[in-house]
């Protein structure tokens, strides 16, 4: 079976970062390649679209010791506001949007992060600049690279692993079909080394200035870092100063 | 009312169900899809955008299926007819805003091409599981209009009348079809605009300082007005008076609500319609709508074959249920034979109405792709052979 | 007895005297922000009947209840969707969404930020004050960390949106932010805001002394007010980043976004005209 | 071979002691549910606050520090639901709590907890809709929506208690439900049980029974996350354990793995509440055996319903009471067995005819049945529900279809008017 290099390079992220991988969980709402968990020895889970998030969130809650990966497509249609907010309460996981220029499994139809000139529909719909939207939101980590960028991908992931706190890093990878292990068309192929070829890499830029558009260059780095308590950290620290000793650390 | 010529593609062409739709929402003067893209109901977007620009229509992707029915209704509101086209999961996310359009009283007409569920299912299978999720869906009481066309030619006619119905009773009307149905292909003819008979809501034409929102006429149904036409109205989706205004009291919601139930049930009849085929000497019948109606026809000259009299009885509109003359059937023949892509959904109805008269045989068929005609003719074989009375809905 | 003449109230055209009075508590702001609202469109002598209001579900969802416009009253969080729609249908109108910031940004958040990216030509007037209110003070996205609410009932732990912030991020044209004490600054920037075209959203800063004030102990409205008025400063095109509201300290207010971006229908029409099959 | 469950059968679980917090008790409904759900071991809630079920989010946030749980409020119900399905997996107990339009916009979901035979207890403190209706009052019209409300076939477990102590009870039964069956159980409260305050008797941890969740005992390379047992429910197993889950909305065959058309194990899902169903239902009966005319209820209006049935019997009329306490799966069995023995059956419901329906179909035209429904906005008026006794008792004929009985508001507000 073919993985996406997607897959290897999270695979060697997880090994550079030490994690145990029984711990590694991914929640995903458009992964269809099921067979994914058996090879990485990850947990998967596939929930319904645009609500990873939340899921993630419930599991990071329910077992803290879980490192919890999301893995989404589409996440800025339908699940962009948690998104937003699992962001500012700092949940401990990492994202890992797959800005793929296309919905995936959709027929190629124009997903809200879209350039005019790859799909038909989407000429009068402005992009999300995912990065800036997250910073906004406060994440702790926001980094874009192409699926190209095979080691700087896996520095960013390994960095976003071992860091505790809600961080963002979109890959921009054409195609779900290729996602899924199918091989790619040529078309899918050329428009991945646009991609790498169009890109420009200017680490800690202002995401105000990495906007997707059609004028200018795709701008990849890693654009931001900053350490923040997560959820569950201030949920203890909070409560162990209010209740005190009756309050048990959450963990 | 007269059809507007610009959006009628008279004549005949091969199109999907899906295609078909879209067709007659514009034959119906549909100007307004709100839409987030799922499949088995791709086609159906794609076929509005192609002609949007033909027939001056507009066109909005949400963000999501709730968003998505909220500018339908916003829509609605300001004069045009409006729709949403989805499935499966995203029947699930409008829920909300169906009871609203419930509520504020907005006509607009939502697809739902079913998909196997439940949860994300199958997303091309075959399946007709949302049949209850469409009566039930939405908290509160309400009562909709839910029509199941069978063929793509169908498809169009019950858009047409999906958009009269939900302009004369000011309800959101659901059109239930099928992954099967919305991909096949076949000849559909568009007759000519003049002979296409539309109805628009009522508007209000009085004085604009004695308008109510939710006066009713004597049909139940209160006269609309459009945003923008200086009547400066207020609608809310708490229980209101006539004004539109909430009152928090059992009287208001007395009065408030179950008109909203009585404008349907009062007109049921004219509203309900369904297709039988010899059912007047039949000792079993066979009640199927959809997809499942097009094997249904095979299987019976199977059976016929056997020597057992069958007759046929299709939902077109399923609801309301057509309580009456399942009933009236009921008391003539020996047993009903419900074949649908579930387990279990208007078989319980027709276990209501059948009311201990006569043996209800259900048959589920597991989602993802249609039974053979083979398999329901066993079943009616089965269904006759049964002479005893079983006071249950009897699983085959 | 001879009848003495009842004046009419000078915003008689504007607000629905038949529901009065209302049904928010005394020294709350949402009446200020629907007073501002009013004498804005009063100054922008715009015509009344092209002017709707769209609300959520919260006290400030009741608004539309009370303005003599074409208004709806939606469900939670998808007053914005629901005015998307209204715009589309018929582009004449003036839409405003009116609001909380339960509504608009907790659960009408995904909406909020994807009719900015749009640029849906509406106006949002948030009314922010910091707490669930009509479901008796639960913490809400703009809670300010350590305040309390019955949600976090022993202080909140969830830092709060910067709502100017992140309107910036999604792509909004014109942003501001008043405190229901600046009456006239925001009349003046919901006038602007109506007249520009795109997503523009104001938020008003609004004591909440039933809940917000008495949960964490702050005094009545008028010592809110007082507090506005000591603790809020202006600072016009502050960077978006800097306007984090901490418990109880410095509000910075001002117009901070005003930039030109074209809208969702002229970007649909421009597309439109040039996807047109070109007649031979 | 199957392991898990049957290995420890026997093995009763008893409540923890730092969780019930024994006594007795003056509290509302929604903090008695919340109680009820810490005592039965719940340790997450993820929640959205919504009128009238906000009391027990509330109530719950201030006790979980205490118990070691956890809690979150999050950005609408979608994520609420979301939340506890993920916390779930990763091995805790959780709730959600939320009311009428928060229970639409959680349909979605719980479609996707039906297929993951995710067990979580939903509480829904009903009130009067459709949409945002009247949301300081009561209502019993989501009752067909919790069964048939997301797209697809599922079943549920739904039980109506009618007292605050009962909130407590059938929380903790709900728990041992949803953990036993791996289904979603939704406890369909109103607003008026929701919002009474009575006595409520917390009693000692031993005298708590928790069903623990079933979890898988064999090797690990052998476990297939959907392999029932015999009774129809596969073990679980949490995320992190090291089993390479792969949990998915679509349909899945015993490994989890997406397959393109049903299998004859997708209907597992329906026919493991409708095989088990006998053991899952619990009714209350009074003066059943020799009654003329059986009055249905469930949730507050059983309370009610109670008044209206002394009137009658003090008029002579037999009358028996018959409480749904847990609604779905309906108890089809019993009301078939009664309609042969009765007149007729007297359905009182804030709604305008939903249980009706399944009580109709239920007695196969073996007895009349009268519905005697109310909008909402407040519970019946005993009287109404007396006449209706009284009308069904006299009637002789068999009448086809629901007999609507036209109470004094219906009298009030629509015949005044024409």
């Amino acid at each position: 079976m073919k993985i996406h290099p997607l897959f290897s390079t999270f695979a060697n992220a997880v090994k550079k970062a030490e994690i145990e991988s029984d711990k590694i969980c991914l929640v995903s709402d458009f992964l269809y390649q099921p067979k994914i968990s058996e090879y990485l020895g990850f947990d998967l889970f596939h929930v319904t679209r645009g609500r990873s998030i939340p899921f993630a969130t419930g599991m990071k809650l329910g077992n803290p010791k879980l490192k919890v990966v999301v893995f989404v497509g589409d996440l800025i249609t339908l699940g962009g506001n948690h998104f937003m907010h699992a962001s500012r309460r700092n949940m401990d996981i990492v994202v890992i949007c797959v800005n793929n220029f296309l919905y995936p499994k959709i027929n190629g139809k124009k997903s809200p992060t879209i350039k005019s000139a790859f799909s038909p529909y989407s000429v009068f719909e402005r992009p999300v600049n995912i990065p800036h939207v997250a910073r906004s939101s406060r994440a702790v980590y926001v980094a874009r690279w192409t699926a190209l960028h095979k080691k700087e991908l896996t520095e960013s992931m390994t960095r976003a692993l071992g860091k505790s706190g809600f961080s963002v890093i979109e890959v921009i990878s054409p195609g779900n079909c290729y996602f899924a292990g199918i091989p790619a068309s040529p078309k899918e192929n050329e428009l991945i080394e646009f991609y790498h070829k169009n890109s420009e890499i200017k680490n800690d830029e202002d995401t105000k200035n990495v906007e997707i558009t059609a004028e200018k260059k795709i701008i990849v780095g890693k654009f931001f870092e900053k350490k923040r308590p997560t959820y569950i950290d201030s949920y203890n620290e909070r409560h162990s100063k209010v209740i005190g000793d009756k309050f048990k650390i959450y963990e | 009312m007269k059809a507007n010529s610009k959006g009628v593609l008279t004549g005949t062409h091969n199109l999907s169900g899906n295609e078909a739709i879209i067709e007659g929402a514009f034959a119906a003067g549909c100007r307004f899809l709100g839409v987030y893209p799922i499949s088995p109901s791709l086609e159906a977007t794609d076929r509005f955008l192609q002609r949007s620009g033909e027939v001056d229509a507009t066109f909005v992707q949400m963000e999501d299926e709730i968003s998505a029915l909220a500018a339908v209704l916003g829509a609605s509101w300001t004069g045009k007819k409006s729709m949403s086209v989805t499935s499966g999961s995203g029947l699930s996310n409008m829920m909300e805003h169906i009871g609203l359009g419930i509520m504020l009283q907005t006509p607009c007409v939502i697809v739902n091409v079913q998909r196997t569920g439940p949860s994300l299912g199958i997303p091309n299978g075959v399946a007709q599981g949302d049949t209850m999720q469409a009566r039930w869906g939405s908290h509160g009481d309400y009562e909709t209009i839910v029509l199941t066309p069978n063929s793509p030619q169908e498809c169009f006619d019950l858009t047409i009348k999906a958009f009269n119905f939900s302009e004369r009773f000011r309800v959101p009307v659901l059109l239930l079809t099928d992954a099967y149905i919305a991909q096949k292909k076949t000849l559909v003819k568009i007759p000519p605009t003049k002979d296409l008979k539309l109805i628009s809501r009522k508007l209000f034409k009085g004085a604009k300082n004695k308008y109510l929102p939710y006066k009713n006429d004597k049909n139940l149904v209160p006269p609309m007005v459009n945003v923008g036409d200086g009547y400066r109205f207020h609608v809310t989706g708490l229980t209101h008076d006539e004004r539109g205004y909430p009152v928090m009291t059992s009287e208001c919601q007395e009065a408030c609500v179950r008109p909203l139930m009585e404008k349907i049930t009062k007109y049921q009849d004219e509203i309900i319609e369904y297709e039988e085929v010899e059912t007047d000497d039949a000792d079993v019948v066979v009640i199927s709508y959809g997809a499942t109606s097009t094997v249904v026809s095979k299987a019976i000259s199977l059976a016929k074959k056997d020597g057992i009299k069958v007759g046929s009885f299709r939902l077109i509109t399923i609801w309301p249920f057509p309580e009456k003359r399942v009933r009236k059937l009921a008391q003539k023949i020996d047993a009903f034979v419900i074949p649908e892509i579930n387990f279990g959904q208007i078989a319980f109805e027709i276990e209501r109405c059948a009311a201990g008269n006569c043996n209800v045989f259900f048959v589920p068929i597991l989602g993802g792709g249609l039974p053979t005609p083979e398999d329901i003719c066993k079943s009616i074989i089965k269904a006759s052979k049964e002479k005893k009375k079983i006071e249950k809905l009897i699983e085959l | 007895m001879a009848k003495k003449k009842i004046e009419p109230h000078p915003m008689e055209n504007i607000l629905r005297m038949d529901r009065i009075p209302h049904i928010w508590c005394p020294a709350c702001g949402i009446g200020t922000a629907v007073t501002s609202f009013a004498s804005a469109l009063e100054k922008l002598k715009v015509n009344l009947d092209e002017v709707c209001v769209v609300s959520g579900i919260g006290c400030t969802g009741r608004v539309a209840g009370y303005t003599k416009v074409d208004s709806f009253h939606t469900t939670h969080g998808r007053a914005i969707a629901y005015a998307t729609g209204v715009k589309l249908g018929n582009p004449k109108m003036k839409v405003i969404v009116f609001s909380g910031d339960g509504d608009i940004i907790a659960i009408g958040g995904n909406h909020f930020m994807h009719a900015a990216r749009r640029n849906i030509d509406i106006t949002v007037i948030c009314v922010n004050n910091f707490i669930y209110a009509m479901t008796g003070g639960q913490v809400a996205p703009t809670t300010p960390l350590t305040a309390y609410a019955t949600t976090s009932p022993f202080g909140n732990i969830e830092p709060p949106y910067n709502i100017p912030r992140l309107a910036e991020a999604c792509g909004a044209v014109y942003v501001a932010r008043w405190t229901a004490l600046h009456v006239r600054r925001l009349t003046n920037s919901i006038v602007e805001a109506i007249q520009k075209p795109g997503f523009s959203v104001v938020e008003v800063i609004s004591p909440c002394a039933q809940y917000y004030s008495r949960i964490n102990r702050l005094g009545d409205g008028l010592d809110m007010m007082r507090f506005y008025h000591d603790n809020a400063v202006i600072k016009h095109n502050e960077p978006t980043e800097n306007l984090d509201i901490d418990y109880q300290k410095q509000i910075i207010m001002g117009k901070f976004i005003d930039r030109e971006k074209p809208t969702y229908i002229e970007r649909y029409n421009e597309w439109l005209s040039e996807s047109k099959p070109k007649k031979k | 071979m199957a392991f898990g469950i049957e290995a420890e059968k026997e093995v009763i679980m008893k409540a923890n002691k730092k969780d019930v917090l024994t006594g007795s008790y003056y509290i509302d409904g929604d903090v008695a549910a919340a109680y009820g759900a810490i005592a039965a071991g719940c340790k997450f809630v993820g929640g959205y606050p919504i009128t009238p079920s906000t009391e027990a989010f509330e109530a719950f946030v201030h006790r979980a520090p205490y118990v070691g749980g956890i809690t979150i409020q999050m950005e609408d119900e979608l994520g609420s639901i979301a939340s506890i399905l993920g916390a779930v997996w990763s091995g805790k107990k959780a709730m959600t709590i939320t009311s009428g339009p928060g229970f639409s916009l959680m349909m979605e979901n719980i479609g996707l907890g039906a297929m993951l035979e995710t067990p979580f207890v939903l509480l829904n403190v009903q009130r009067s809709g459709p949409s945002t209706g009247l949301p300081t009052q009561a209502g019993q019209a989501d009752m067909m929506q919790s069964r048939w409300g997301a797209n697809g076939d599922y079943e549920i477990i739904a039980i109506s208690p009618d007292s605050p102590q009962e909130m407590f009870d059938y929380t903790i039964k709900a728990f041992n439900l949803s953990e036993k069956y791996r289904c979603p159980v939704m406890i369909m409260a109103d607003e008026c049980v929701g919002h009474m305050t009575e006595k409520v008797v917390v009693p000692e941890a031993d005298k708590i029974n928790i069903e623990p969740r079933r979890f898988y005992k064999g090797p690990k390379e052998k476990y297939l996350p959907f392999k029932p047992d015999k009774d129809l429910v596969p073990p679980m197993a949490k995320a992190g354990d090291g089993y390479k889950l792969h949990i998915s909305g679509l349909t899945h065959d015993e490994k989890g793995y997406p397959t393109f058309s049903q299998t004859p194990d997708t209907k597992r899902l329906v026919d493991k509440i409708r095989l088990n169903a006998d053991k899952i239902i619990e009714l209350n009966e009074d003066e059943i055996d020799d009654a003329d005319v059986v009055v249905v209820s469930y949730g507050i209006t059983s309370r009610v319903a109670i008044r209206g049935i002394e009137q009658a019997r003090a008029k002579g009329l037999k009358v028996g009471n018959l409480r749904l306490v847990t609604v779905w799966p309906f108890p089809e069995k019993r009301i078939a067995e009664l309609s042969k023995k009765v007149k007729a059956f007297v359905v009182p419901e804030i709604n305008y005819g939903q249980i009706v329906y399944e009580v109709e179909r239920c007695a196969h035209g073996n007895a009349n049945v009268v519905l005697v429904p109310h909008g909402g906005g407040f519970v019946h008026n005993p009287e109404d529900i007396f006449k209706a006794i009284k009308y069904a008792a006299q009637e002789k004929k068999k009448v086809e279809g629901i007999i609507e009985h036209k109470t004094e508001l219906y009298r009030l507000i629509h015949e005044k008017n024409s």
